[in-house]
């Protein structure tokens, strides 16, 4: 696309002003971003407030570290929104108890009903198998990412609505629902918890393991990786299958946040989840970007939307706002690497 | 002795193209095994099926006495088989240690030991002679520092049989000098080496045998000792080829065209406040080649650029034809008559998947327009055709991809891209990088038909030896630095090194 | 006895009002026999929608039965069909600018915002404090519920407050996302929170849930799902609008089948429904009740 | 993303099977198609069906025909279902007679109401703006098409949304109407002879000036052209202009077909869109493409929505379909292509 200018946050950290800012620029952004909430609304920094902003974000979040690893190939995932209503409407199916009994209302205590586990294991095997059917077309068929989950996109969504014909599946048991709802020590959402939990897994793998290295590289290079002998084909399938992992946790979470699973879930998911990643700095084009900068990014959508909504902001002008932010956050990044180093 | 490979009957096709057909290959344990060939005689090819990168049509590979197929690189490296490939195969936005490493990174189990990655890193480069750490970005690093962070990937893996394709391209002297140094002392372990290269001289040098492709095929292999340089020539072209260096009678020079005066710029991928240009000020008259010399990094590319407005600088003034100039773009450059061939041909002046007859008219549209929108396609043929005629372009045809083009023929059309303008300077950065020893001719030829038109040319090219041969006039860069001009005529390759490698106030 | 071709457009059969919507429509033909139903599903989109009912005439239909996605939108598409003499019933929302439908059954989205305004005011005669979950920003029927909530409760402005009002998009996980962050904004909770449709008002009573405020805040749905119907039962809820959309499709199918077989128009063109606000009193009303288990 | 091979429609017309197959992919794809619906459903190739489909098609057609200079430049625009939600809305209020009265009820034969080439011209700016400021962003800003794009889509959205704060706009004076509704020649609708017209040109611009050779040059090698003394900027600029011209037309178009401007209307087009062009074997990687393949692409997805529809398949197995399809026209074109010229 155009010359923009990105770079590694692994360069040497050194003293001068304009590094600083290129590796912490989303940070600063969502920083000055809250300052200005606080002064708006102190209810704004209140710890329910804050828990309830982290809560929302962390099934965005798991999906925002899902698609990290896809765009750190220079692919992209936009089927996601659709793989998390059908993982979702699965895992809630297996929780009643089996496709037949799926649609009875009522908490879920019948005789037939299984674990949570299962339903979590439920909603990741549809994820994994969504993925890697997805990740074998783009390495197999050459056929490019953005069309094979825009496609994915339509044909998950297909089957979703085909799996619920037209109903919401609801009411599970309590364990189920906690994973969602619950709370440890005291205030911690669990959600929030799987959230970091995976986060910083993730964190290790690309930081600090081989695998990790091989995915910078099958983004920075794909052919010089080629011909360095790493198999790039796996490596990008990998990071489907990643991605369909998360996006089967995210359904499992989400399903248990709200009690319910539908078939409409996730809509538009893809693009948020996508602005979160790159705000944190990830490059669309491949090899450039880490866990911490998606985290910061994906909560400061979650601060946006929270922020305008506790101000009182009219629903149409939180749009254009979140529009030109979104922009606006990746410009100063943008901005903040090029200065940094002279290109 | 038994050979430690034998490539029997290698053929491979390409659509329209018969890369290799029933080429062979034979390399003995413990030698320099020069390939030799012209532009697009199958030489990157062989080595591609070499190193697994890509699949023979049909033919088989000996290896250390047995049989093998690589469907992949990873096979041929298992097997140690190290490849230096033409292109470069680094990523630019990761550490030089990672592209050393990358697929073997030091560590435990899944994990990787950064500090053992860098420490090993810099043991190597150590080695190689260059001052780089291992912790920075390749990105920032000029084309001949890529080149060597590609050579040190290759010493770090354990092999049998280095491939390099194509190396010195990208090197000056200095650079050559130590890498042969480390080809020998592989040698002394006992590995096998095949090496590319379009220096003759070099062949001559350092190899113990060679072999020769034409056309894909096999023509003619043997012992260096008992071969001249024109007698590999021959070889390469089918015919007799006199003239190594085509000379020409000098024309007194005419007026200064172009005059650049204290260049400034500051920063680079190392250090912000490092120059990169210091200071820097020359003038070309009209019908002059200006030899340019300088190592690796001595910011002659760089000069180039800011003279063509393709990177901003920090101060200095650029004068045409005697009156100042406000250079900010490309497009200033051209309005006032300089032209620039790039370095890195790929990256910077071919659109691959567009036509000859699109690339060589690129920068001339004016010229052939219609109604000042349409493209004139006829008008645009015959331009093609003006100029595969004095250029002497292989070409099918002008609608044929460039991509398909050899590399000196891509060079011609880069350079007719310019001609077509009718520039008052054009500076061609390594104008012959990668392109064989016939092509590498006709470009000097052309070189001196622009300066007998009235062209003023600034040449710049780590080649000594090219440098010598072309230029009226030669300056010397280091560190950013003009750091010494000479007459062409008064010029050695001893004098040009010391002025190169000396600091500017000694020279 | 004719064999009939019956095209059912609707808008969207992403959202399960409207798939109710078909399933009532296929027992239907089922009962009334001999009719092939084409379901056809707009995807929420005008056109989308006017290219079904264009891919219905070139397929020689015999009768088109369509819910709107917009009114205005589809009467472009609406009058092709017209003109194609292929008899049109429209369902839910009235086309007013065609002429020669043959005939409108439909409880009006007004209407059922007017009756959870109504609703809101028999139940905090003094006045309310009010959240407001509205549906997809520029969607007709979120428009249109809207308006009809605020025809009701701003004729006394002063009682009923709206302290809150934002669009969670017809969505189950905005509608929680939502009403979590506006409790955490408000001093004290609202009296009552009104959603403009049954996914959003269960987002909201699970947001509810974990602040220990179900029952104390009321909550009012709109589209009596089975699942809305069964909270109202335990009386998590407090109410749902009931739009009676089986009702609707059958009676439309079945005037679209009386002309077809027997050249027979209906009695009136236009058939309203009145929607009724649905609560633990008249849950007998509801047209699902029996999908509850 | 993953290394696809591609190239350019312009090399010389060979003989050989795979040269003309990658030449037609896309049509011999369609032809396929539309032969197997035409098996299952006669009516499918009635004229009136015909037609039918490309009128349904014509304002996807415009759009994929701007989009297409935005992709030959290697970039994207999400914003165009938004911006044609604007556009189209501010037309119909221009069309009413100005913004006081532009939810008036009636055919808008009040004395204020403006002729419908006004209209044209409202939508047509208000597209020329909107492409404009993101061009704007995505040259200075340096901020990647995706991302500013995707700022607009959100940002457009809420001003289109505040714009018709009241509800859909609609009864225009025929003449608007007729250019959405009416037909020439008897039989042929207006907005096909539009869509045709819009192609027409844009093949010539873009085949045969010297601006649309400096649009294959940017998207190429942006380097390269700039080396060249191309004004990238202004070039990258203006495809976005372009897309926002066709994306001011479509909605004119649009809201003549349906006598009715909405704040919803667009949404989810820009995916369509997209995947039309894609489809007509222009590579998301810039460089390569033509209008012709983008038209046969256009119509492709056409056809399949009204043959699925017209073959009575269940709404929801139809997306599932979609999905697939989409993902094997690509494949078939990226095969086609790969045979003819090894990378
Ligand atoms: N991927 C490819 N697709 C099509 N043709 C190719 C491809 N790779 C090489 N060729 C063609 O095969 C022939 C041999 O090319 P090759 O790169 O092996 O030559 P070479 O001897 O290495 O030349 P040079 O000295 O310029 O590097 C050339 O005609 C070239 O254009
Ligand atoms: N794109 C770039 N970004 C940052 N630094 C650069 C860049 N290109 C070159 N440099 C640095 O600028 C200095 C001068 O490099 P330049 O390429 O001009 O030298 P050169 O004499 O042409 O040598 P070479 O033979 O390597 O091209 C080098 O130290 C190099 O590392
Ligand atoms: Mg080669
Ligand atoms: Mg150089």
């Amino acid at each position: 696309m155009t010359e923009s200018v990105h770079s590694e946050a692994q360069a040497p950290a050194k003293t001068d002003v304009f590094g600083f800012l290129a590796r912490f620029a989303p940070l600063i952004f969502l920083i000055v971003l809250m300052t200005g909430f606080a002064i708006g609304e102190p209810r704004f920094l209140t710890p329910l407030n804050l828990f309830n902003i982290l809560r929302q974000v962390s099934i965005y979040g798991l999906l925002a570290v899902g698609m990290t690893f896809v765009i750190l190939t220079a692919g992209i995932d936009l089927s996601i929104g659709s793989l998390v209503a059908f993982a979702g409407l699965v895992a809630a199916a297996v929780s009643k108890g089996g496709v037949s009994n799926r649609f009875t209302v009522g908490a879920g205590q019948e005789a037939a009903s299984y674990g949570w586990y299962l339903a979590a294991l439920a909603a990741i095997g549809v994820g994994l198998a969504g993925g890697f059917l997805q990740g074998f077309a783009i390495t197999r068929l050459k056929v490019p990412p953005f069309v094979v989950t825009l496609g994915g996109m339509s044909a998950f969504r297909g089957g979703a609505l085909l799996f619920a014909a037209g109903g919401p599946i609801s009411g599970f048991e309590p364990n189920f629902v906690w994973m969602g709802q619950g709370r440890v020590l005291g205030e911690v959402p669990v959600p929030v918890v799987i959230f970091v939990a995976f986060a910083v897994l993730a964190h290790v793998v690309l930081r600090y393991t081989r695998y990790g290295r091989q995915i910078y590289a099958v983004g920075g290079n794909p052919e010089a990786a080629r011909l360095s002998g790493l198999n790039v084909r796996a490596v990008i399938t990998s990071v489907y299958v990643i991605m369909g992992f998360f996006a089967g946790l995210g359904a499992f979470v989400l399903a248990a946040r709200l009690n319910s699973a539908e078939a409409v879930a996730g809509t538009g998911y893809e693009l948020t989840v996508i602005a979160s990643v790159v705000i944190g700095g990830t490059s669309l084009f491949g090899g450039v970007g880490t866990i911490f900068g998606t985290v910061i990014g994906t909560i400061l959508i979650g601060v946006l939307l929270n922020g305008l909504v506790l101000m009182n902001v009219s629903a149409y002008v939180q749009q254009i706002i979140i529009g030109i932010i979104i922009v606006l956050a990746v410009a100063f990044d943008t901005f903040a690497k090029s200065r940094r180093r002279v290109g | 002795m038994k050979p430690l490979l034998r490539m029997s009957l290698i053929s491979k096709r390409f659509p329209g193209v018969q890369a290799l057909d029933d080429a062979s290959l034979e390399v003995l344990p413990g030698e320099i095994h020069a390939l030799l060939g012209e532009n697009g005689a199958g030489k990157s090819t062989l080595i591609k099926i070499l190193s697994g990168a890509q699949q023979p049509d049909s033919g088989t590979i000996e290896f250390g006495g047995q049989s093998v197929t690589f469907v992949s690189p990873h096979d041929a490296q298992r097997r140690g088989i190290v490849t230096i490939y033409q292109e470069f195969t680094l990523t630019p936005n990761m550490t030089i240690a990672e592209n050393v490493f990358i697929g073997r990174e030091p560590g435990l189990g899944v994990f990787v030991d950064w500090r053992k990655m860098a420490s090993e890193t810099r043991a190597i480069t150590k080695r190689l002679g260059l001052e780089l750490q291992p912790m920075s970005i390749v990105r920032g690093l000029s084309v001949a520092e890529q080149q060597m962070v590609e050579i040190a990937r290759a010493l770090s893996m354990k092999s049998r049989l280095i491939v390099m394709d194509e190396p010195t391209s990208a090197l000056s002297s200095a650079e050559v000098e130590k890498l042969f140094r480390i080809i020998r002392e592989l040698k002394a372990h006992g590995l096998s080496i095949i090496f590319v290269t379009h220096r003759l001289e070099e062949v001559m040098q350092i190899c113990d045998r060679y072999t020769v492709l034409r056309d894909g095929r096999l023509v003619g292999s043997g012992a260096i000792a008992n071969t001249t340089i024109d007698g590999i020539i021959r070889l390469m072209v089918g015919r007799q080829v006199n003239a190594l260096f085509a000379h020409r009678e000098k024309t007194p020079a005419g007026d200064v065209v172009l005059a650049v005066e204290g260049l400034n710029r500051r920063g680079n991928a190392q250090d912000q406040n490092a120059s990169v240009l210091a200071d820097v000020g020359f003038e070309v008259h009209r019908g002059e080649i200006l030899g340019v010399a300088g190592l690796v990094g001595a910011g002659r590319t760089e000069m180039a650029r800011v003279v063509f407005g393709a990177d901003p600088f920090d101060s200095g003034r650029v004068f045409v034809d005697g009156r100042q100039v406000r250079i900010r773009s490309p497009q200033d450059a051209i309005r006032h008559g300089i032209g620039l061939v790039p370095e890195d041909r790929k990256q910077q002046a071919l659109f691959l998947a567009l036509a000859v007859r699109v690339n060589l008219s690129m920068a001339s549209h004016q010229r052939i327009m219609r109604w000042g929108v349409f493209m004139d396609e006829t008008a645009e043929r015959a331009m093609v055709e003006e100029f595969r005629k004095r250029l002497n372009i292989r070409m099918a045809s002008p609608e044929q991809l460039i991509a398909s083009l050899s590399g000196g023929n891509q060079q011609k059309v880069t350079l007719a891209r310019w001609l077509a303008l009718r520039p008052k300077v054009l500076i061609v950065d390594e104008p012959t990088r990668g392109i064989d020893i016939v092509a590498k001719v006709e470009v000097h030829n052309l070189l001196f038909e622009m300066a007998r038109s009235g062209i003023a040319v600034v040449a710049i090219s780590s080649e000594l030896p090219e440098v010598l041969a072309i230029s009226d006039r030669i300056i010397a860069m280091r560190e950013g630095r003009i750091s010494g001009e000479i007459k062409g005529e008064n010029a050695t390759e001893e004098v040009l090194l010391s002025m190169m490698t000396l600091s500017a106030k000694a020279a | 006895e004719k064999h009939l071709t019956v095209l059912f457009a609707l808008p969207d059969l992403a959202f399960p009002f409207f798939v109710h919507m078909a399933d009532q429509a296929k027992d239907e033909a089922n009962k009334i026999g001999d009719i092939d139903l084409i379901v056809a599903d707009g995807q929420r989109s005008s056109p989308k929608e006017t290219a079904d009912v264009e891919a219905g005439i070139t397929k020689g239909v015999s009768g088109i039965m369509i819910s709107p996605n917009d009114v205005d939108a589809l009467a472009a598409g609406i009058q092709e069909a017209v003109d194609a003499k292929i008899p049109v019933v429209t369902i839910d929302r009235r086309v007013n600018k065609v002429p020669g439908i043959l005939g409108h059954v439909g409880a009006d989205n007004v209407k059922g915002g007017e009756a959870q305004g109504q609703l809101i005011e028999k139940l905090f005669p003094d006045g309310a404090t009010v959240m407001n979950l509205q549906g997809q920003s520029g969607a007709s029927p979120a428009i249109d519920r809207n308006k009809g909530l605020h025809n009701v409760l701003d004729q006394a402005k002063d009682k009923y407050k709206f302290i809150f009002e934002d669009t969670a998009g017809f969505d189950r996980s905005k509608g929680l996302a939502m009403t979590e962050s506006a409790l955490a904004g408000m001093p004290k909770p609202p009296d009552v929170i009104v959603a403009a449709n049954d996914d959003m008002a269960l987002g909201a009573l699970e947001a509810l849930k974990a602040r220990n405020l179900l029952g104390k805040v009321k909550l009012i749905g709109f589209d009596a799902l089975p699942e809305a119907l069964g909270q109202i039962k335990a009386g998590n809820m407090t109410a749902t609008i009931e739009q009676l959309p089986g009702g609707q499709v059958r009676g439309a199918l079945q005037v679209l089948v009386a002309f077809l077989r027997e050249g027979k128009k209906p009695d009136q063109q236009v058939t309203l429904l009145t929607p009724i606000a649905i609560t633990s009193e008249n849950l007998d009303k509801a047209e699902r009740l029996n999908e509850v288990k």
